[in-house]
C-alpha cells in the first residue's frame, strides 16, 4: 500500500532514517503509519522484527 | 606529536582547516581517533577569513548606516558617516576571534595541528611541506584520508587580483575607503550581496552580467524582489555583456570594457572593478596523480552518501566535492565522513540543504521549488504569503517580499519552501525542519507562531496552501 | 443584514473584534456560517490598537535610533534626533493599515460587522447598545455564541490614567515627545519593554517593582541577561517596592512615592510615571448574570478543550478566558472555537504557546523549562549554546544571551526550549515546531542550517545536549 515515493524523498524523520540504518532497513520500502504516510521508528523497528520473523521462518533464503 | 622531517603516523588525516576540513578532525578527535589537521593558511578556511563572516559583517554595518540614515518616516532623523578602514578592523576582529576559536576548540578536542601544503605520496601518505624558507617539510602517514581543500576564486582574462582596481571578493571585504564607482562583474550571490553593500555605503554601483538576470539560480518572482530594490538602492544593471578588460582612465579612474556576444562594447567608467563570477575546486596543487584519483569536469572530486571517494579510505568533503558549495553543507559532510571512518551508520542522508542570499531583502530557500516538485513526479500544492500582510514586517518597516511553501497536494508533506524578504535567512529554519522531518502542511498550519513575529508567514502560507489562511484572501 | 431595533438572527454571534474574535468570526464565515461580529471600539482590539504592534513599532523605532548612534565600533558615526511625534504618526499609520485590513478581511469573507457593546439577554440574545445619542439599540439572536471580550489595563490606587502625569501602556504609546524622567511601576514583560523604549530614546528611567526581580516568569539565568542589559542602557531598579502615590513638585515634573512591605517610604522625581502593573479579563460589562454565567477568582470565564464554557453554546476565547494573555494564543482559541461550531473535530490540543518578550535582548520560550518536565516526571537533558560563540551574532554585534533546549533523556524528545538573545521571538518557530511535532534532539541536530544564520544556535543547542556540539565544548 506504500504509495510510491517519487525520486528518493523519504517521508521520515531523521532519526527514523538513522535507525533503519542501523537496523539494516531499506527505509523505501518501509508502509508509514504516521500523517501523510510518514514513517516512524515505531515502522521501521516493525520492519526490522518483521524480517527477523521471517528471517526465522526462511533460514534457507537468507543464507546468501 | 608531529615532528619535522621524521615520518608519522595518524589514524585520520584532514587536509584543509575550512568549515569541511575543521569540523571532520574535530569530530574525527572525539570519536577517539588520532586526527591530525594540515593547514595551510588561517583556520577557518575561505568562510571564516573571506566568505561567510566578513561578507555578513560588511553587510550588516552598511545595512545600519543605511537604515539609520533612511529612517526619516519613522521620526529618526541621521547622517551616520562611515569610517571603512574602522568597519574593516571591526570585521578583522570577529575574524580573528573565530579562527582563534576554531583553532582552540581543536585543540580542546585533541587534534594534531600541523601548519603546511599536503601532496598526496601515495594512497597512505602526505607530504607537508611547511612553507617559508628553511621550515622543511614532513611526511604523515594515514588510515583514513578526508580532501577539504575547498575552492578558490575564479579569474577572468586581463583582470588580474594583483593589479590595484581589480578586486576578488576577497580584496572587497578589506578596502579602506568606499570607492566612488564600483563595477561589478558577475549578478550572482556573492556579485549582488557585495554591490549591496557598496550601494548602501553611497557608491555608485553598475552591475555587469553574461546572462540576462540576476541570481539565476533562483525563480523568477524571486529575484526580481531583490532587483527592485537593488535598483531602488541605485544599482544599475547591465545584461548580456561579458567584461573583456580595464584600463585608466584619464580622470584618475579606471574604464572597464564589456562585450555582447554579438561583440558589440560598452564602457563605464569606475574607480574600483569587482569580479565575482564564481568559484572552482581545488585540487590541482594536491598532488592527486600520485594516488590515480581524477576530478570530475567541473574539477571536483566525486563522492559516494558516505562521502567516499573512488577509493575507499579516502574522503572529500565541502566545496571540493560538488555543489552546492556552502559552508554548511562542508560542516555536514565533515561530520558524516568522520562517523562514517569511526564506524558508525552516518550517511548524507538529508532531505535538503538550506541556502540563503544576504542580498536586501534576504533570499533563502530549501527542498524543492514548484517545478522540481513537479519534476520528481508530485502534484505539487503551493500556498503564499506577502510579508506586507505580516503585521511585524510592517513594524520593521520591512515589507518587501514573500514566503511560499511547496507541498505535495495528496500527503500534505511540505517539499520545500521560498522566502525573499526580511529575515528569510533564519525563518528558512523552521522550514528546513519542517521539510527534514516530513512535516505536512497541517503541522506548520497547527503549531502556534508567536504574534507578532515574521515567522508567522510561514504559518499563514500552510494555511494558504490548504485554503485556511485568514489573514490573506484564499488561493 | 442587521437594521436597527429590529431583532436579527445570526448562527454565530462573536462579541469583541480583538485577535481572539475576529479571527474566530472569519473562520467561522469561512466554514459558511452566518456570522456577526460586534465591536464597540476599533477592528484589531488590543494587539493591533494600543499592545502588539505599536509597542512592536516604537522598539523598532527606538532600537534603531540607539543602535546607529552607539556603532562607533563598527565605524559609524551618528548622532540621530528622534521626533516622538513622528514616530507616533509612523506607529499610528501602521495601525490604520492593519485595522482596515482587519475590517476588509471580515467583509470579504461574508462577516456582518456591528458597532456597538453586546450585553446578554438570555442564552440565546444579546442587546447591542450602538453607542453615541440616538444611536439606539438592537437584538441579535444567535445559536453560538463566542465572547472574546479581552482584556483591560488594572489599575492602582491614587494612579488615575485621566490624569496627565499617570500613563497606561496606551498612552505610553501616543505620546508626542520624550519625556526627560520615567517612573516605571511594574518589571513585568510589557514594563520591561517599554522602559527598554525610553531608555534607548535617551529617557532616565526608573523601574519601581513590588517583587525582587524583573520578568518573575522567567528562569534566573534568562531574566538577569536582560536585566544586565537594561542596566547597561542606564535603567535603574528598586525591587520590593510598590507604588503608593505620586504629587506634583516644585520643579514643574513629579513626585513618585514607594513604599516596602515594612512602609517604608522613597520618592523618585520624574516628569511621567507609567504603570505597568498586569491586565484584568473583561468580563463585568457583559450582562453574565442574565445567562448565569460566573468568572472564576481571576475574573476568566473557564472553558473546556473545545472553548466552551458550561453553556455548551457560548464559548470564551483570548486574554477572557485565561492565561497566557496573548495574542496568537486567542487566534488559536478562535479558530478551534469556529471550527467546533461547524460540526468539525477540532480542540485545544497543542502542545506548547510559545511566548515572546521584545526586550533588549529578547526572550523567547515555548514548552517545558528543566524544573516543569522535572515536575512532570521526565528526566530532562539540557543542552545549551551561548549566542557569543555564533559567527552570526558577533557579525550582528549581539552576543549576549543563550539559547537551551530541553528534552526528555531517555527518548530525546524535545520538550521545551528558552531563548534569550537577538532575534529570539523569531528563532523560536523553529522549536515550537519541533515540540509540537515530536521531534527529537537528533532530529533538530541533524537538519542542516543556514550558515551563518542565529538560528545555528538551536542545532548547536541540541547537539550539546547530546554531548555531540562542534562549536563549544561538550557538558
Ligand atoms: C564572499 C563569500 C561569501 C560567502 N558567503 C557564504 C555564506 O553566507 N554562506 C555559506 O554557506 N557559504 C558562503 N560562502 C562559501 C563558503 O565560504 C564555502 O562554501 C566554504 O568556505 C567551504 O568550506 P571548505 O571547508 O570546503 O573549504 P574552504 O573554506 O575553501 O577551506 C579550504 C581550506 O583548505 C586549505 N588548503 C587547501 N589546499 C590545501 C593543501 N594542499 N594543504 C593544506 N591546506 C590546504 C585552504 O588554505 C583553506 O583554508 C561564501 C564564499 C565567499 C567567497
Ligand atoms: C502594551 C501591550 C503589548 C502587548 N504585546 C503583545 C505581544 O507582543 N504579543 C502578544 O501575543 N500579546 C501581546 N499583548 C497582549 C495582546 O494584546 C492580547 O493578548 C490580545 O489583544 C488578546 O486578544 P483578545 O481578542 O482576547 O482581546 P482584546 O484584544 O482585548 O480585544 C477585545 C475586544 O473586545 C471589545 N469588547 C469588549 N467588550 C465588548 C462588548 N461588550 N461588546 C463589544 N465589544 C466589546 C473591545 O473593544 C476589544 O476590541 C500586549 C498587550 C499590551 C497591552
Amino acid at each position: 500500500q506504500q504509495a510510491e515515493t517519487p525520486k528518493g524523498r523519504v517521508f521520515a524523520a531523521p532519526s527514523a532514517r538513522r535507525l533503519a540504518r542501523e537496523l539494516d532497513v531499506d527505509i523505501n520500502a518501509v508502509d508509514g503509519s504516521g500523517p501523510g504516510g510518514r514513517v516512524t521508528d515505531a515502522d521501521v523497528q516493525a520492519a526490522a522484527n518483521g524480517r527477523m520473523d521471517s528471517g526465522v521462518e526462511d533460514s534457507e533464503e537468507e543464507s546468501d | 606529536m608531529v615532528v619535522g622531517d621524521i615520518s608519522t603516523g595518524t589514524d585520520v588525516l584532514v587536509i584543509g582547516g575550512g568549515p569541511g576540513g575543521y569540523v571532520a578532525a574535530i569530530r574525527a578527535a572525539q570519536r577517539g581517533l588520532d586526527t591530525t589537521l594540515v593547514e595551510k593558511d588561517n583556520y577557518g578556511g575561505v568562510c571564516l577569513n573571506r566568505g561567510c563572516i566578513p561578507s555578513k559583517a560588511l553587510i550588516t554595518g552598511a545595512d545600519l548606516a543605511h537604515e539609520a540614515g533612511n529612517a526619516e518616516e519613522m521620526g529618526i532623523h541621521a547622517d551616520p558617516a562611515v569610517d571603512m578602514a574602522q568597519m574593516v578592523d571591526w570585521k578583522d576582529g570577529i575574524v580573528d576571534q573565530l579562527t582563534g576559536g576554531v583553532e582552540k576548540l581543536c585543540k580542546a578536542n585533541g587534534v594534531n595541528l600541523v601548519k603546511g601544503t599536503a601532496t598526496f605520496k601515495d594512497e597512505n601518505s602526505v607530504r607537508v611541506a611547511h612553507g617559508g624558507e628553511g621550515q622543511g617539510s614532513e611526511s604523515i602517514e594515514f588510515d583514513s584520508c578526508i580532501v577539504a581543500t575547498g575552492s578558490r576564486t575564479i579569474q577572468i582574462p586581463n583582470f588580474d587580483y594583483a593589479d590595484d582596481p581589480v578586486l576578488g571578493s576577497k580584496e572587497a571585504l578589506d578596502m579602506d575607503s568606499i570607492p566612488e564607482r564600483l563595477v561589478v562583474v558577475g549578478a550572482g550571490y556573492i556579485g549582488m550581496e557585495l554591490s549591496t553593500v557598496y550601494a548602501k555605503l553611497g557608491t555608485e554601483v553598475t552591475v555587469v552580467e553574461m546572462l540576462d538576470d540576476v541570481l539565476p539560480a533562483y525563480e523568477d518572482d524571486i529575484s526580481k524582489v531583490v532587483k527592485r530594490r537593488a535598483k531602488d538602492l541605485g544599482i544599475e544593471f547591465n545584461f548580456g555583456e561579458g567584461a573583456s578588460e580595464w584600463r585608466e582612465s584619464s580622470d584618475g579612474g579606471i574604464t572597464v570594457v564589456t562585450e555582447t556576444e554579438d561583440g558589440e562594447e560598452s564602457t563605464y567608467p569606475a574607480d574600483k572593478v569587482l569580479v565575482a563570477v564564481g568559484r572552482s575546486p581545488v585540487t590541482d596543487t594536491l598532488g592527486l596523480d600520485a594516488i590515480g584519483l581524477e576530478p570530475n569536469e567541473g574539477g571536483f572530486l566525486e563522492t559516494d552518501d558516505y562521502a567516499r571517494t573512488d577509493i575507499d579510505h579516502i574522503y572529500a568533503v565541502g566545496d571540493v566535492a560538488g555543489e552546492p558549495m556552502l559552508a554548511h553543507k562542508a560542516f555536514k559532510e565533515g561530520i558524516v565522513a568522520a562517523e562514517v571512518i569511526a564506524g558508525e551508520p552516518a550517511a548524507l542522508d538529508y532531505q535538503a540543504v538550506p541556502a540563503a542570499v544576504f542580498t536586501d531583502p534576504e533570499i533563502a530557500t530549501v527542498g524543492m521549488t514548484k517545478d522540481e516538485a513537479e519534476e520528481a513526479g508530485f502534484t505539487p500544492v503551493v500556498g503564499q504569503m506577502p510579508f506586507n500582510a505580516s503585521g511585524r514586517a510592517m513594524t520593521t518597516g520591512h515589507t518587501e517580499g514573500f514566503c511560499r511553501i511547496v507541498a505535495d497536494e495528496d500527503s500534505g508533506f511540505i517539499l520545500g519552501g521560498q522566502i525573499v524578504g526580511p529575515e528569510a535567512s533564519e525563518l528558512i529554519a523552521e522550514l528546513a525542519l519542517a521539510v527534514e522531518m516530513g512535516a505536512t502542511l497541517e503541522d506548520v498550519a497547527a503549531t502556534i507562531h508567536t504574534h507578532p513575529t515574521l515567522a508567522e508567514v510561514i504559518q499563514e502560507a500552510a494555511e494558504n496552501a490548504e485554503d485556511q489562511a485568514i489573514h490573506t484572501l484564499n488561493r
